[in-house]
């Protein structure tokens, strides 16, 4: 017997039903991306931190000392995984992540106000430049969160916490009609 | 009609009228009015009753340090009792009721209690109510209880939301009045982050009330002004309705904001109140100065008020307390209110002056009694005249107001809440903040400048010097005009003498000067003593009136300066405030994360009952048509299992894979067991115990390849483990070349147990996976049939044959959903937790019910799984100590009821038989019990002494809690397939 | 003066100007045969059962700030005997059986108020671990009920049964437990000790303990030297610091431990409920305001202050529980430094100084031991022999390998 | 510090995020050393009032143990380094 197997998303059950049109305020679930965590090999956490910050295709997210996350919109997992393999050789593990994390990407005028009633970080661009990331907590929950823009982030969630985040996220944006969908 | 609104004046909006209620009786106000000064305006001074006498009490300040006025706003699950009539905003279709009283606020049968007060001064209940003993828990404590309290609460859910916030600033102004404002200007036009922060609806603070002109024009209107510019500036958060309670480390500050407690209908969008924590690289206190009341015979009848609270009920709000009001003064400011006042056109019937020499500048007309001293008031609900007492004359003055001022408190509360203590200044008679460092300054009348000048310049001078220090240019402004400023100066006095009636200190917990008095004699006389002995200072406005007359006044009873008596602690809160603004969004369902698996929606399609399991949900079981209870489902998922085959969700275990050359070694040392030579391709049982030598988890090790490892722990512990695991790399061996990483969120995995897991397995899965191909314990890659990569181990949780296949986690609902499709022919079925819990049972494997932090691995029976030859590993030495290995500790065995119908539960003791229950004859407990649908009757693990040795005794399991006995036989705890053939067939 | 009715009457009439302090403002003599050090709840109990029940009058309690001061005066006031372990049960049920007494013993009204606390479960494996625990407190002979939830339902119907993260299953119940006024418990010990003769000093910091050829002489304080026979130190939250100066290195860390009261409300919450979601547990005062706590804030600390995210914590807490208290407000919070153990259960033995005894280790189950702790705490003083409730709450019990571990949590003491 | 951790690796961050293990100073004993030894790691503390040395480990951020340096009175922090640099340096 042959068969492919559906891949589902960890929030295809929040997300149910026709999408409203996106507002200002606005979560896009990411529905098909790469995501490896980089583990360094012990002392080679600074030529992997180079080799990283010159690929183009991606850019590695800081998530602990000689460790990074990546996404790539464009790699299958596998595919990312041989990128990253060939990219660092023996210098780093590469553990696939890209079912293990859901991203949300957020974004509109508000998104700080939304932001700071969960995350404890000063996002003022002058402390959190854009291109910065870090691991925080958003309320209780442990997140990646990347800024990708002015007024733009993206949260890497551990998928089995991606439904109250998800829920967390919309009552921190009530105030500014926050909407959501999964993204194009 | 004493008090009422004044023609005109106020910054009240006239034009909108807004009705609400007050015990039912319908009254209107303003816009711009708190509930205090509409019920002014509707004569309705009498506000409540005090806690411990139920005097009738009136209203008696203008802001958070209130002790009378609290009533109930709201009703049902909307009700707000003890609110403070002097903070609440008005808005239309407010309901307010008073508090403490019955049947009425004007008829209060309590008030009896009143005329025993010589009998139940300070202290009295220490001294009573003992005799006989059993009256106090059925009789005396119920009724004091019943009199306790103030306002009643309803607790029922409540309908509002709250949230929290981070707010991150470079100053942050506490303050909004003619202080804060300058400040915040100041910082925010020199370009830092400024927060500024008001308690008030309207910032501008005394500014609002203040009749001084600045730059020309009135106070309020050069408050609007700078509030506009504020506002306009994006670096300027402002936050009015917003209180900050507390001073924390590192300067983060907590505030409260009242979002939406002013409004009748609340937006859904918005929260009801917003807790904000501020991070502020600096801070400045620009909170004002409290007036103190004074001490005097009667000084607690209604309309006997603040002087200052007067003058701003008339100036701010265009009310009055009264048409003739007498004002009680040591200093300036009463005479300033007098000024005020009779600008109003209300009658000063005499200002009453305890010093004996001052010049401050009585209104035209106005009789000035100096060196003289208030003793007693006339009324009954109402005050109607006060006797004043100057050369041992008394005289009657007439007056339906009283004003008191006792001189000025600055506010300096959030300063000392971090353990520094106030400082007494003689100059200031008054306590002042201690320094606290450059993290949080005071100015302003809080830091005793008194003058409006003087708070306006030292506002800008104060954020001038923080700009600058914090490497900001700040702009050289012009001061605004103030013009010519009286003297705030005034001299203290502790307590009126001669009072002829009770001089109350705690308005609210009716504590008067003879209290003090008694608890000096009975050695309270320490300021904490006093406190906790009388209750000054301890109710709903934790003192902010009362406390530092009692200091004066333990001062004066004791001989010493109020520096040597000191003051009690400050704390937060400033003001009280709400559960649900501090509990924010997390509460109900949210009170903590939910984690799901990836087969959850699975589970749910086929039926599972849920449970909580930490924060998971897992399937329990999965009841079938026809099926009425629980038990019917377990046991045939059970028999199904041992008889044909069955998946179980075990995606909730935590996963962690290691990479390194000394990932094995590591291993080798977290885990008391052998695995540095587990063979690539393998898995193995590993238990891992904390450095005391109890067992701290269990999983299993798999090696995936030379330097690749992969290890499972319980659904509970996998976040303790995991920073186990870090702790032990990071700290105890960073040598050791080893990395990981959780990958419990990229795989579901699914159990697949019993005699026809195999061929069910065999259809997905290209690989073979016979006996021979994938012997037990064997672990690696396979691939499905169509590609999918997957990992499978052939671990057993059950006794049964029995793999465990993880698939990334998207794809674990159609790949169970395959194997269900596959299994049909052979009746396979879904299995929960509750199942795999008699499984384990039925095969005598412990778990966490087992392990509960206090087990060795002897005691488990696992005793043989501790390597002797590891030189070290976590856990090691301690293990050998003698209480760890004492032949009379308990020891896991298993149970049978000698009587097969009986049953047995977990959390039983266990007695020999015909021994009294007792600590000492406790020869066990059972860790967990279930019916065993093999056997045919109840089995059970218990941890009992010296079990091993015990096989074939019988034993009482006594569940006294349950009113439960039976007799049971002490048993080897495998029950099933001993000889491991199933599993490893 | 003894307390009765007719004392309170006859003072009243004459404007109760005639009441005496309730203990003496001692001054230090140059020698005791026994000083304790810490002039909180147990010291106290400890001195005046030295002097009543073991004959040993010539005592001191030497108070570092103002009596009761301590923990003493700043925790929830509860007390019970629901433990577990074979190593605590006898010990708290001692207590209690203590305090059903204490107003009579003391002629003082320390409103002992027996209004039953209950802790809640929220899982089987929890209901399990409390059926364990309380047939465990019935093997002592202390009554314990198992509450499910439709009794509980009708019992505390404002509980949160319908919506919580942690469904609220049902409850073990100590109906004797309860709560007590806590400053009346210093007092009232301070109270009888003094009319025992023990003096009661208070601002008087012991600043070193003098040793000569091995044995306590004496300790030099902010008063002056003061010589004794025997030294006792009862300085919970301080303990690692006075055991420093006889060179003792204890098996305790000094946390911090945050308690709240709301304003006054008329009576609403009827028993002492304890939460199995977290460990906030909440009662009503005599006076209205509802007292309750949780956990510990997690660092060691000797600040008596606590930090915002604990107490945000406790508040969610609190409101999963009981959603009715969302509009009650919080009028203050405080901290006490608690010793925390290793094991989480107290110490009271010995030490390896002959004529040196130590009573630490707390947690934060203090009050509850109150007058147990100073019992036998006295009888080791006394008799220099460990009361039979107290044998397993020993210093070695680390090195033998019998731990007193209730939470099974190990040497971790914020876990505790 | 009660309110706020500066991570060597993440910046500011609030407490919350942070789980706290206890006594830095510690070091572990060699397999081989004494019973005595081994109770005063597992069992006995300093507990000092003032400068202490504590193991916080980010949970919430990059998972770090970090040595935190404070003073159990004041709450001041006056120092966070890495705990695996801290142990490297003293002596592993």
């Amino acid at each position: 017997m042959i068969r492919d197997y559906y891949n589902r998303n960890a929030l295809d059950e929040k997300l149910r039903g026709a999408p409203r049109p996106p507002g200002a305020n606005h979560l896009a679930i990411g529905h098909r991306q790469a995501v490896s965590m980089v583990l360094a090999v012990a002392g080679e956490e600074d030529s992997v931190e180079k080799l990283l910050s010159s690929a183009t295709e991606f850019t590695g997210r800081f998530s602990a000392p000689g460790e990074w996350l990546v996404v790539s919109e464009n790699d299958t997992p596998e595919g990312l995984q041989r990128r990253l393999d060939a990219l660092c050789s023996d210098k780093a593990h590469i553990v696939d992540q890209s079912e293990a994390r859901v991203l949300f990407r957020i974004s509109g005028p508000s998104m700080r106000r939304i932001l700071a009633k969960g995350i404890g970080l000063d996002l003022d661009p002058n402390v959190f430049a854009t291109g910065a990331s870090a691991n925080a907590l958003c309320g209780h929950i442990a997140v990646n969160l990347a800024r990708t823009g002015e007024d733009a982030f993206e949260l890497l969630t551990p998928r089995s916490f991606a439904e109250s985040l998800f829920d967390n996220l919309m009552t921190m944006g009530r105030e500014y009609d926050l909407t959501a969908a999964f993204a194009a | 009609m004493t008090a009422y609104r004044l023609t005109a004046g106020g910054l009240v909006d006239r034009s909108r009228a807004l009705s609400f209620s007050f015990d039912g009786r319908p009254l209107r106000g303003f816009a711009g009015d708190t509930l205090a000064s509409a019920l002014i305006a509707n004569d309705q001074l009498l506000a409540g009753r005090s806690f411990k006498y139920h005097r009738p009490r009136g209203i008696v300040s203008v802001g958070s340090s209130e002790p009378n006025a609290l009533v109930t706003i709201g009703s049902g699950a909307r009700s707000d009792p003890n609110t403070k009539a002097t903070v609440a905003e008005l808005y239309a279709g407010l309901t307010a009721r008073s508090q403490n009283r019955w049947p009425s606020l004007g008829f209060d049968i309590g008030a009896v209690s009143d005329l025993l007060s010589p009998f139940i001064g300070a202290g009295f209940y220490y001294k009573t109510f003992m005799w006989p003993a059993q009256l106090w828990e059925k009789l005396y404590e119920p009724l004091i209880r019943r009199a306790g309290g103030l306002g009643r609460v309803v607790l029922e859910r409540d309908p509002e939301s709250y949230e929290k916030s981070w707010a991150h600033c470079d100053l942050l102004v506490v303050g909004g009045g003619p202080t804060g404002l300058t400040a915040a200007l100041t910082a925010a036009r020199a370009g830092l982050r400024v927060i500024l922060a008001d308690e008030d609806f309207r910032l501008g603070g005394s500014l609002l009330s203040e009749t001084q002109a600045i730059d020309g024009a009135p106070a309020h209107v050069f408050a609007d002004r700078v509030v506009a510019e504020l506002q306009a500036l994006p670096n300027v958060t402002l936050l009015p309705r917003t209180t900050v309670f507390g001073w924390y480390d590192d300067n983060v500050f907590g505030a409260v904001e009242r979002v939406q407690k002013h409004v009748a209908e609340p937006l859904a969008k918005l929260p009801t109140e917003r807790v904000w924590r501020v991070v502020a690289r600096r801070a400045l206190l620009a909170t004002g100065a409290e007036e103190r009341p004074l001490v005097f015979g009667g000084n607690d009848r209604p309309g006997v008020m603040m002087a200052g609270a007067l003058r701003t009920y008339a100036n701010r709000y265009g009310v009055a307390a009264g048409r003739s009001v007498a004002i009680f003064t040591n200093g300036s400011a009463g005479y300033q209110a007098a000024r005020d006042l009779h600008a109003k056109g209300i009658t000063i019937a005499a200002i009453v002056d305890g010093r004996v020499a001052a010049e401050d500048a009585a209104p035209e007309g106005t009789r000035v009694i100096r060196s003289a001293s208030l003793i007693d008031t006339r009324g009954r609900r109402r005050v109607s005249g006060i006797v004043v007492e100057r050369s041992g004359f008394e005289e009657l003055v007439a007056c339906d107001a009283v004003g008191m001022s006792g001189g000025w408190s600055p506010v300096i509360h959030l300063a000392c809440q971090r353990g520094a203590k106030p400082v007494w200044s003689d100059t200031l008679s008054a306590f002042v903040a201690p320094d606290v460092g450059g993290g949080l300054r005071v100015a302003g009348s809080a830091n005793g400048v008194y003058t409006l000048s003087g708070c306006l310049g030292d506002g800008a001078a104060k954020a001038s010097a923080i700009a600058s220090e914090l490497g900001f240019k700040p702009t050289q402004d012009v001061m605004p005009e103030t013009g010519e400023e009286a003297d705030p100066s005034f001299t203290a006095l502790w307590y009126a003498p001669g009072a002829k009636s009770k001089a109350f200190v705690d308005f609210q917990n009716d504590v008067h000067t003879k209290d003090l008095g008694l608890a000096l004699r009975e050695g309270f006389g320490h300021v904490e003593h006093a406190k906790r002995y009388t209750t000054s200072g301890m109710a709903t406005d934790q003192g902010k009136l009362s406390n530092i007359n009692a200091v004066g006044i333990l001062a004066g009873m004791r001989g010493v300066s109020p520096a040597d008596v000191g003051t009690t602690t400050f704390r937060p809160f400033y003001t009280p405030v709400s559960f649900g603004a501090l509990a924010g969004t997390a509460r109900d369902k949210h009170a903590a994360p939910t984690r799901k698996s990836p087969l959850h929606e699975w589970a749910r399609k086929n039926g599972a009952a849920f449970v909580e399991a930490g924060p998971w949900y897992r399937s329990a079981w999965f009841p079938r048509a026809g099926e009425k209870t629980w038990r019917e489902s377990v046991d045939r998922e059970v028999l199904n299992v041992r008889a044909n085959v069955g998946i179980c969700d075990v995606s909730t275990l935590g996963k962690i894979e290691l990479f390194g050359p000394d990932a094995a070694e590591f291993l080798n040392r977290i885990y008391c067991n052998a695995l540095l030579k587990l063979p690539v391709g393998k898995a193995r049982y590993g238990l891992m115990l904390r450095e005391d030598g109890f067992v701290y988890d269990d999983g299993t090790v798999s090696r995936l390849a030379e330097e690749h490892f992969l290890v499972t722990t319980t659904t509970a512990m996998a976040g303790g483990v995991m920073s186990h695991m870090e702790y032990c790399s990071q700290v105890l061996w960073p040598e050791l070349k080893v990395r990981f990483c959780s990958v419990s969120d990229q795989w579901a995995q699914i159990a697949i147990a019993g005699p026809k897991a195999r061929s069910v397995l065999q259809q997905l899965i290209e690989n073979d996976i016979s006996d021979a191909g994938f012997p037990f314990l064997a672990a690696g890659t396979v691939t499905l049939k169509g590609g999918l990569k997957a990992r499978l181990f052939r671990i057993s949780f059950s006794g049964e044959l029995a793999f465990e296949l993880a698939v990334p986690a998207g794809f674990g609902i159609a790949v169970a959903d395959q194997l269900m499709d596959v299994g049909r022919a052979v009746d396979i079925c879904a299995y929960g937790v509750e199942a795999l819990n008699v499984l384990r049972l039925e095969k005598g494997l412990p778990t966490h019910a087992e392990f509960d932090g206090r087990v060795t691995p002897d005691d488990a029976g696992l005793g043989r799984m501790v390597s002797p030859h590891k030189t070290d590993f976590v856990g090691k030495h301690l293990s050998s100590r003698y209480g760890l290995t004492a032949a009379d500790r308990m020891q896991l065995v298993g149970l049978k009821p000698v009587d097969r119908e009986k049953d047995i539960r977990a959390g039983a003791h266990l007695l020999r038989e015909g021994m009294k229950p007792s600590t000492l004859n406790d020869q066990g407990w059972v860790s967990s019990a279930c019916f065993s649908p093999v056997l045919g009757h109840h089995i059970a693990f218990a941890f009992l002494k010296s079990g091993r040795e015990r096989y074939g005794e019988r034993i009482v399991v006594w569940d006294k809690l349950r009113d439960q006995e039976a007799v049971a036989e002490v048993c080897d705890p495998v029950f099933v397939d001993p000889e491991n053939a199933r599993m490893k067939a | 003066m003894r307390y009765s009715a007719f004392s309170i009457v006859k003072n009243a009439l004459s404007g109760n100007l005639k009441w005496k302090p309730q203990w003496r403002q001692a001054e230090p003599k140059s020698h005791y045969d026994v000083i304790i050090v810490g002039g909180g709840g147990h010291g106290l109990a400890t001195a005046y059962y030295l002097a009543k029940e073991f004959g040993v009058k010539n005592v001191a309690v030497l108070e570092k700030g103002y009596l009761g001061s301590g923990n003493v005066g700043r925790n929830t006031t509860i007390v019970r005997s629901n433990y577990m372990l074979p190593g605590n049960e006898p010990f708290y049920e001692f207590s209690m059986k203590l305090w059903e007494g204490l107003e009579r013993e003391l002629n003082y009204n320390v409103m002992l108020s027996q209004r039953g606390v209950i802790m809640l479960y929220h899982s089987d494996g929890q209901r399990d671990a409390y059926i364990r625990r309380g047939n465990a407190m019935w093997m002592e002979g202390v009554a314990a009920e198992l509450i499910e939830r439709d009794q509980l339902k009708k019992m505390i119907p404002f509980l949160n049964y319908d919506h919580a993260r942690y469904p609220i299953l049902g409850g073990l119940l100590q109906r004797r437990a309860g709560t007590a006024r806590h400053d009346a418990v210093a007092w009232g010990y301070a109270r009888g000790a003094d009319r025992h003769g023990v003096d009661i000093i208070e601002h008087c910091e012991v600043t070193a303990i003098r040793r000569e050829n091995g044995v306590v002489t004496g300790v030099d304080t902010t008063k002056g030297f003061i010589g004794c026979g025997k030294l006792a130190l009862a300085a919970a939250g301080n303990s690692s610091r006075v055991g420093e100066m006889a060179d003792l290195k204890l098996p305790i860390e000094s946390h911090v431990l945050q308690a709240f009261v709301t304003e006054g409300l008329k009576p609403c919450i009827d028993h002492v409920i304890v939460y199995g979601g977290g460990h906030f547990y909440i009662s009503q005062s005599d006076k209205g305001g509802l007292v309750f706590g949780a956990e510990i804030d997690g660092y060691t600390s000797y600040a008596q202050r606590g930090n915002l995210a604990t107490a945000e914590h406790v508040m969610e807490e609190g409101v999963a529980m009981i959603p009715g208290l969302s509009r009650v407000r919080v009028l203050r919070s405080w901290a006490g430094v608690m010793d925390m153990s290793m094991d989480g259960s107290p110490i009271i033995d010995r030490t390896p100084i002959d004529n040196l005894y130590l009573n630490c280790g707390w947690c934060y189950g203090g009050f509850k031991a109150t007058p147990a702790s100073g019992y036998c705490f006295a009888h080791l003083i006394a008799k220099n022999d460990t009361h039979p409730v107290a044998r397993f709450l020993r210093l070695d019990r680390f090195a033998r390998g019998y731990v007193v571990d209730e939470a099974g949590a190990g040497p971790q003491p914020n876990l505790h | 510090m009660a309110s706020l951790i500066t991570c060597p690796h993440c910046g500011v961050r609030p407490k919350e995020e942070f789980a706290i293990r206890g006594d830095a100073s510690l070091v572990r004993p060699a397999p081989t050393a004494s019973d005595e030894a081994w109770h005063d790691y597992v069992y006995v503390r300093a507990n000092p009032r003032g400068r202490t040395l504590e193991h916080w480990q980010h949970v919430g951020g990059c998972r770090r143990f970090l040595v935190v340096e404070r003073d159990t009175f004041t709450h001041e922090v006056h120092s966070v380094t890495d705990g695996a640099a801290f142990a490297r340096e003293n002596g592993k």
